[in-house]
């Protein structure tokens, strides 16, 4: 079932390429529209469904490369559950953040929006260290294509820094997967890339603690956490919308994916004497990427660099080593999902309006756009960490946890909520507040089908700051057998 | 063994002498006569070797295919005297020492690699039916490579003739 | 009707939803309706519950209305909390609150910005009374953040209302980051406390504060303090409260005079226990309020700003909370926190009446001679600022002030009561200067009274509760919060505490109705750099401007390429360069090829002679 | 007929001509001489090989010769074609001239 998601969204990329050739230039758009609509209603079916006895919603298990221990392991439970769904809803908001955006090669487009969320839910969902690399990489090469082709005026470079980044850093995590299977086989004599067999793999001290770098510099990169982050602004300014909105929205994610579900539990020695120095990098990127965002001028490098910010508290919050910091970290990469998303989609709404993202040369645009002004106050106020939404509810849980950890490093990153204001506020006065600037007449406002998404959105970020509890129920039972925590 | 020795070194200076000249020559055309006595004189060298199979078709392919091949080039350049100047204007005595130093160093390791190991030639002639039936049997794949190279080559070297001798066409026409 | 208390905070959250889903497409009146309305029935809900509660005798009463997060042993649930103190606190803000909703009604009348503003002014209005209930409600520390980060965000939506002049916008964004400077404090407070006593509950807690370290119950309350010196706008994180005086002044009235400044006196009112726990951190939140009172009253006395003067006048107040909290009068800093919201909300909106009146004229220098031609807020105006200055008797100010200097006095000596007691006649100093020049003297311009019911009524009923307000107190809160009311105005102490206000009234009088002459000291080189001084709220926004905002700015400006990146830029250059390096061999010549692969040769026949 | 000498010699004898042709390679700029310093150098490994061939008696020296021989072959007919080449585009024949593949 879950391999069937997958090849139905690889499917549907080829489909929505051929129906833009044969049929009409618009068809693309509602293919990936129908195959998304069709994903997150299956998700929500295996969350009605339950989970079975082992705290799975669907498994699967297909021998792939017996000879060495290679095999299609898919297992969806509450934390992978959690994220497809959330893939699948911002594919349906990467879809409809692009409706009328791209011009040019539409069926190409939508294909490698497909195929991005086709990897990523393989990410999310594989149990095989080869798999997951294989997924890792199938959702690198669409978004650079996404980037390169349809980007803006940098996208060359954007483009190509977005990939040595991610591909450099991916084949130091190959080599520690490499490394660990060889240490696993040297250790047990068993030769496999199978996940459960390789959690307890008894690794010598010396080693472990570079294999763990390996994997940890990986996700690290794709998370990104200073000083590995310089990709994600140009990457995030260059990309279409929608590569933005799932750029930010989801594939971030995987690095914090895959911090939790691999770099700690397979190395929990190595990882807990590493967590002083994770964390040190969390504090640092929430306070460098506040600092940051408030010295763009460019909307979507803003919103970029904040994201840097957030994605510090997930390392704090998963490097604590208790359950409230890693349930932060969950909770936290679903919320600024949403919100970062939205800030992006508005971003790119008004370059499509304006045709520019430089704050310069907005200020006042609530005058002509109050429905804009509204939601980019709301999603602004939730990435400011207002209680009630969301994001706060992951980051005080982050901070919570980790001030348990560390107290100075704690002390820190929470000085960052203070730089969140400045530079959130910032941004709603250079765009929306202040006196109309002149050479802007008109701009239209959103229309219901914007509306429609940013509506639920919204809700989902109330949701998430008001009632977060049944998100947390289905992460906790994952973070239980993670089996890493005291 | 002397009278081997000699059988040997006879033709071997030979060669090198001839050899010499080849490379130092200003005229393609002596250049070619050169090589053609070297070529005979290794030639000699195979057949007292016990190769005689080798030695001719050294003789038949070296001396008479490729040199005739050669000379039929530098007729078609028409390499005539401004070409012997030209060559002398290249040929400065300085172009040699760098070669030199690095053929003298070359000398020096090869020398020393080859040395000492006090084998003899068996003295045993290898005639064409052993070398025949080696060929086709376990070389077999050795010979289709090499066919399929000197298609390649038939190709190439005639596309390249082709277009040299069109443009020349071109051009008087 | 107890078990309905979730109404109260729900229906201006009503309010608020239905003026935000309608995108201001509803009628104006409609709007009145909803916004004044949903306070109003929330006021009477609260009156009702309250009635219920204290008929019911016991000591408090709490309703569990959903298990916010549940993760571990951190479990924090919504659940409204009801004692004396939240009462007294809930009673304020809806009663209050709906007065200067009403007056709202008629204020921003005709304040059509844009299309929709007023829908959205009550809607930021709605949105900010719940949030105001749900701090003083919540049973729960997380709840009350909540609560103090709503509260902060609508301060700052409504003090950037007018969102299209860009200083509005700054006063606005000041505000919320300041405040936010404390609500870090704030937070990490919370941190603290959790991990010393696993528990969020306010009560839980506090019963089982007494395991504490006193080193870290004075941490975790100075930490607590922090979030309410932020709040409360109270030294050293005061700065924001008078550029806050952008926003509409019902604004002011009713967040920054009446309600959320007063959270911080409700915060460490409500965390009593623990700072009773810690001598130390008593004794700074005295510091605190006397310092803040002394530098806000000497700057009231050079403001031009009529609202500006009410906002420093509101800082020395919460001032005076802050310094009976920290000398140990818990009851009497909650007692003039209630006198405050009623006078210093009568004040506010009295004088939004007299600059609706003058065009949104504010510089008391502009007017003058209103008395006669605007009796309504000249009254108003006159009854605040008496019980401002504490006229002895008839003022509620002078029961509640009075209550705390007097306990001042008798648990930490003559300094907290001195500093006060000087507080008072600057005061009363400040009072009568802007009285005397707003409503005496010559009239410089034409004033329009336009006072409608909506706008007149909320003045009556805050005058008479800014007068009756003291005698409640000493009648019901006495009875409710216990130490109060019984002072003996008899004794000297008494006495110089009563009459120092009306030497200061007396001194205002005669000095800036011209009888005595002090032009001479004013313009001196001294006098107007004391003024100067005065007049920047002391260079407090000077020196921040220095060492906060102006690195922070540089450090933007100079590090916007992001100096991190130069990592990745460098590896590119000297890849770069290498590449040319490499590709200098490249020479396309034959023969250098030829002799490089000899070179080669020679290496390799070198190692395989084994002599490399 | 077959004798027998050192192996040593034949190979210095081989090294010698190899040499030579290497130095004819580096030293001449004509493209012509230095076709025929290649020449002279592989069919000095073909030597290099008869000699093998004859120290063991077996035919595979000859073998290999032939297998250079008719690399040699192709290799002349091909670089043949291209001087002619090289002196239609560049009016000489310097191997200089023909330096494109430079960095």
């Amino acid at each position: 079932m879950i391999l069937g998601a997958i090849l139905v969204l690889l499917a549907a990329g080829a489909l929505a390429w051929a129906a833009g050739r044969f049929v009409s230039p618009n068809a693309p758009r509602w293919v990936s529209m129908l195959a998304f609509a069709a994903g997150l209603a299956w998700a929500v079916l295996e969350w009605q469904g339950g989970a079975g006895a082992n705290g799975l919603y669907a498994e699967q298990f297909i021998p792939w490369i017996p000879r060495f221990g290679i095999n299609v392991i898919l297992e969806l439970d509450g934390l992978s559950l959690l994220m497809v769904a959330l893939t699948m809803f911002l594919g349906i908001v990467a879809v409809v953040s692009s409706w009328d955006e791209i011009e040019a090669g539409k069926g190409f487009f939508q294909f490698n929006i497909l195929w991005v969320m086709a990897g990523v839910v393989g990410v999310f969902t594989a149990l095989d260290l080869f798999l997951f690399f294989f997924f890792w990489e199938v959702m690198l090469i669409p978004m650079y294509f996404l980037i390169a082709i349809w980007g803006h005026e940098n996208k060359g470079y954007a483009s190509m820094k977005f990939f040595l980044f991610t591909q450099i850093s991916g084949l130091l995590m190959l080599l520690a997967i490499l490394a660990l299977v060889y240490f696993h086989h040297a250790s047990s004599g068993e030769l496999t890339f199978g996940y459960k067999a390789l959690l307890g793999a008894d690794i010598s001290e010396s080693v472990r603690l570079w294999l763990m770098l390996g994997f940890f510099v990986a996700f690290a990169t794709k998370l990104p956490s200073v000083p590995v982050h310089t990709w994600l602004p140009d990457a995030h300014t260059q990309a279409p919308t929608a590569g933005s909105v799932i750029l930010a929205g989801i594939l971030l994610k995987t690095g914090a994916y895959g911090l939790i579900r691999f770099a700690v539990p397979l190395f929990p020695d190595a990882s807990q004497d590493f967590a002083w120095w994770a964390m040190l990098l969390g504090a640092v990127s929430v306070l460098y990427g506040g600092a940051m965002a408030f010295s763009q001028s460019d909307f979507k490098r803003l919103v970029a660099y904040s994201s840097i910010a957030h994605m510090g508290f997930i390392l704090l919050g998963v490097y604590a080593f208790n359950e409230l910091g890693m349930q932060g970290a969950i909770v936290t990469m679903i919320a600024h999902g949403f919100s970062t998303a939205a800030l992006f989609m508005m971003a790119g709404a008004i370059q499509h309006r304006l045709h520019t993202r430089e704050m310069s040369r907005m200020g006042g645009l609530w005058v002509h756009a109050p429905r804009m002004g509204v939601m980019t106050l709301f999603f602004v106020v939730a990435s400011v960490g207002m209680p009630g939404l969301g994001n706060f509810v992951g980051e005080f849980l982050a901070l919570l946890g980790a001030f348990r950890a560390s107290v100075p490093l704690t002390v820190a990153a929470t000085i960052g909520i203070v730089v969140a204001a400045v530079y959130g506020l910032y941004l709603m006065q250079r765009s929306f507040q202040g006196a109309p600037n002149p050479d802007v007449a008109a701009m239209r406002d959103f229309g219901a089908r914007e509306m429609s998404v940013m509506v639920l959105m919204m809700a989902g970020l109330v949701w998430v700051g008001v009632y977060p509890q049944p998100l947390l129920d289905m992460s906790a039972a994952t973070i239980a057998k993670l089996g890493v925590l005291p | 063994m002397t009278t081997d020795l000699v059988l040997f070194w006879v033709p071997a200076l030979v060669a090198l002498i001839a050899t010499l000249m080849v490379i130092t020559r200003k005229n393609a055309s002596r250049a070619l006569i050169y090589l053609v006595v070297s070529l005979l004189a290794v030639a000699v060298i195979f057949f007292v070797l016990g190769a005689p199979f080798a030695a001719a078709l050294e003789v038949v392919v070296y001396a008479g295919a490729i040199v005739v091949l050669f000379l039929f080039v530098v007729m078609m350049l028409n390499l005539g005297r401004s070409s012997v100047l030209r060559e002398t204007r290249w040929l400065q005595p300085g172009m040699w020492a760098f070669p030199f130093i690095l053929v003298f160093v070359l000398a020096i390791v090869m020398f020393n690699v080859f040395a000492g190991s006090g084998d003899e030639t068996k003295g045993q002639e290898v005639g064409p039916k052993a070398v025949g039936a080696e060929l086709f049997g376990p070389y077999l794949l050795a010979v289709e490579l090499a066919g399929f190279l000197l298609l390649a080559a038939l190709v190439g070297a005639y596309h390249l003739g082709r277009r040299y001798l069109e443009e020349r066409r071109e051009e008087a026409g | 009707m107890l078990d309905l208390l979730w109404l109260v905070p729900a229906l201006p959250l009503l309010g608020f939803l239905a003026l935000f889903a309608t995108e201001g497409k509803l009628p104006d009146k409609l709007v009145a309706v909803i916004g004044a309305g949903t306070v109003g029935i929330a006021a009477l809900v609260a009156l009702f519950a309250g009635r219920e509660f204290l008929q019911s005798g016991e000591p408090s009463f709490s309703l569990s209305l959903w298990t916010w997060i549940a993760v571990a042993d951190f479990q924090p649930s919504i659940t409204l909390y009801l004692d004396a103190l939240s009462l007294v606190m809930m009673g304020v803000i809806t009663g209050v609150g709906f007065l200067i909703h009403l007056y709202a009604t008629g204020y921003m009348w005709k304040d059509h910005q844009e299309p929709a503003s007023y829908s959205r002014f009550f809607a930021y209005m709605n949105l900010f009374v719940f949030a105001m209930l749900m701090l003083v409600l919540g049973d729960n520390l997380l709840v009350l953040f909540l609560g103090w980060e709503g509260v902060g965000l609508c301060s700052y939506l409504l003090i950037g209302f007018y969102h299209r002049d860009a200083a509005n916008g700054y006063a606005a964004r000041k505000a919320f980051v300041v405040t936010r400077v404390g609500d870090t404090a704030f937070a990490l407070g919370l941190f603290l406390l959790f991990r010393e006593l696993g528990s969020l509950e306010i009560q839980q807690a506090l019963a089982a504060s007494s395991a504490l370290t006193p080193c870290m119950a004075t941490a975790i309350c100075l930490l607590l303090l922090g979030g309410a010196v932020g709040k409360s706008a109270q030294v050293p994180l005061q700065t924001w409260l008078p550029d806050a005086m952008a926003g509409p002044t019902p604004v002011s009235a009713l967040i920054h005079a009446a309600t959320m400044v007063t959270a911080g006196v409700y915060l460490i009112a409500r965390m009593q226990d623990l700072y009773l726990l810690s001598a130390n951190a008593q004794h700074y939140v005295a510091v605190v309020g006397l310092a803040t009172l002394l530098i806000a009253s000497f700057t009231a006395l050079t403001q031009r700003d009529i609202k500006r003067i009410l906002a420093y006048s509101t800082m020395s107040q919460i001032g005076y909370m802050f310094m009976a909290l920290g000398v140990g009068a818990w009851s009497a800093a909650i007692f003039h926190l209630m006198t405050h919201a009623f006078f210093k909300a009568l004040l506010f909106l009295a004088s939004g009446s007299v600059i609706l009146a003058l065009h949104h004229e504010q510089d008391i220098f502009k007017m003058g001679g209103l008395w006669k031609k605007l009796p309504v807020p000249f009254w108003s105006m006159a009854i605040g600022s008496g019980a401002l200055v504490a006229l002895p008797f008839v003022t509620s100010g002078f029961y509640s002030k009075d209550a705390i200097l007097l306990t001042a006095y008798d648990t930490s000596g003559w300094l907290y009561w001195g500093g006060g007691v000087l507080a008072a006649g600057l005061t009363a100093l400040y009072t009568t200067r802007m009285m005397v020049i707003t409503f005496f003297g010559d009239a410089k311009t034409e004033p329009h009274e336009d006072s409608r019911i909506n706008m007149w009524l909320p003045l009556a009923v805050l005058g008479v509760l800014s007068i009756v307000g003291g005698w409640f107190g000493i009648g019901v809160l006495d009875e409710l919060l216990g130490g109060l009311g019984d002072f003996s105005h008899a004794s000297p102490v008494a006495v110089v505490t009563m009459a120092v206000p009306l030497l200061g009234i007396l001194l205002g009088v005669l000095v800036f109705s011209g009888r005595i002459d002090v032009a001479g000291f004013v313009e001196s080189k001294a006098g107007d750099a004391l003024r100067r001084f005065f007049d920047s709220g002391w260079a407090f926004d000077w020196l921040y401007e220095r060492v906060f905002v102006k690195p922070f700015l540089w450090l933007a400006r100079v590090n916007k390429g992001d100096v991190v990146d130069l990592i990745y830029t460098l590896t590119k250059s000297i890849t770069r360069g290498l590449h040319h390096t490499g590709a200098l061999t490249q020479t396309g010549r034959l023969r250098w090829y030829a002799a490089n692969m000899a070179i080669g040769l020679i290496v390799v026949l070198l190692l395989a002679a084994g002599w490399l | 007929m077959a004798i027998s000498v050192p192996v040593e010699h034949v190979l210095y004898v081989a090294a010698l001509l190899f040499l030579m042709g290497l130095a004819g390679v580096l030293a001449r700029r004509n493209v012509m001489f230095l076709l025929m310093s290649l020449e002279v150098m592989m069919n000095a490994a073909g030597l290099a090989f008869i000699a093998a061939g004859a120290k063991w008696g077996q035919p595979d020296g000859q073998i290999m010769f032939m297998l250079i021989l008719a690399l040699a072959a192709a290799e002349v007919a091909v670089a043949l074609g291209l001087v002619l080449q090289l002196s239609r585009r560049y009016g000489t024949l310097d191997v200089d001239s023909a330096s494109e593949l430079s960095g």
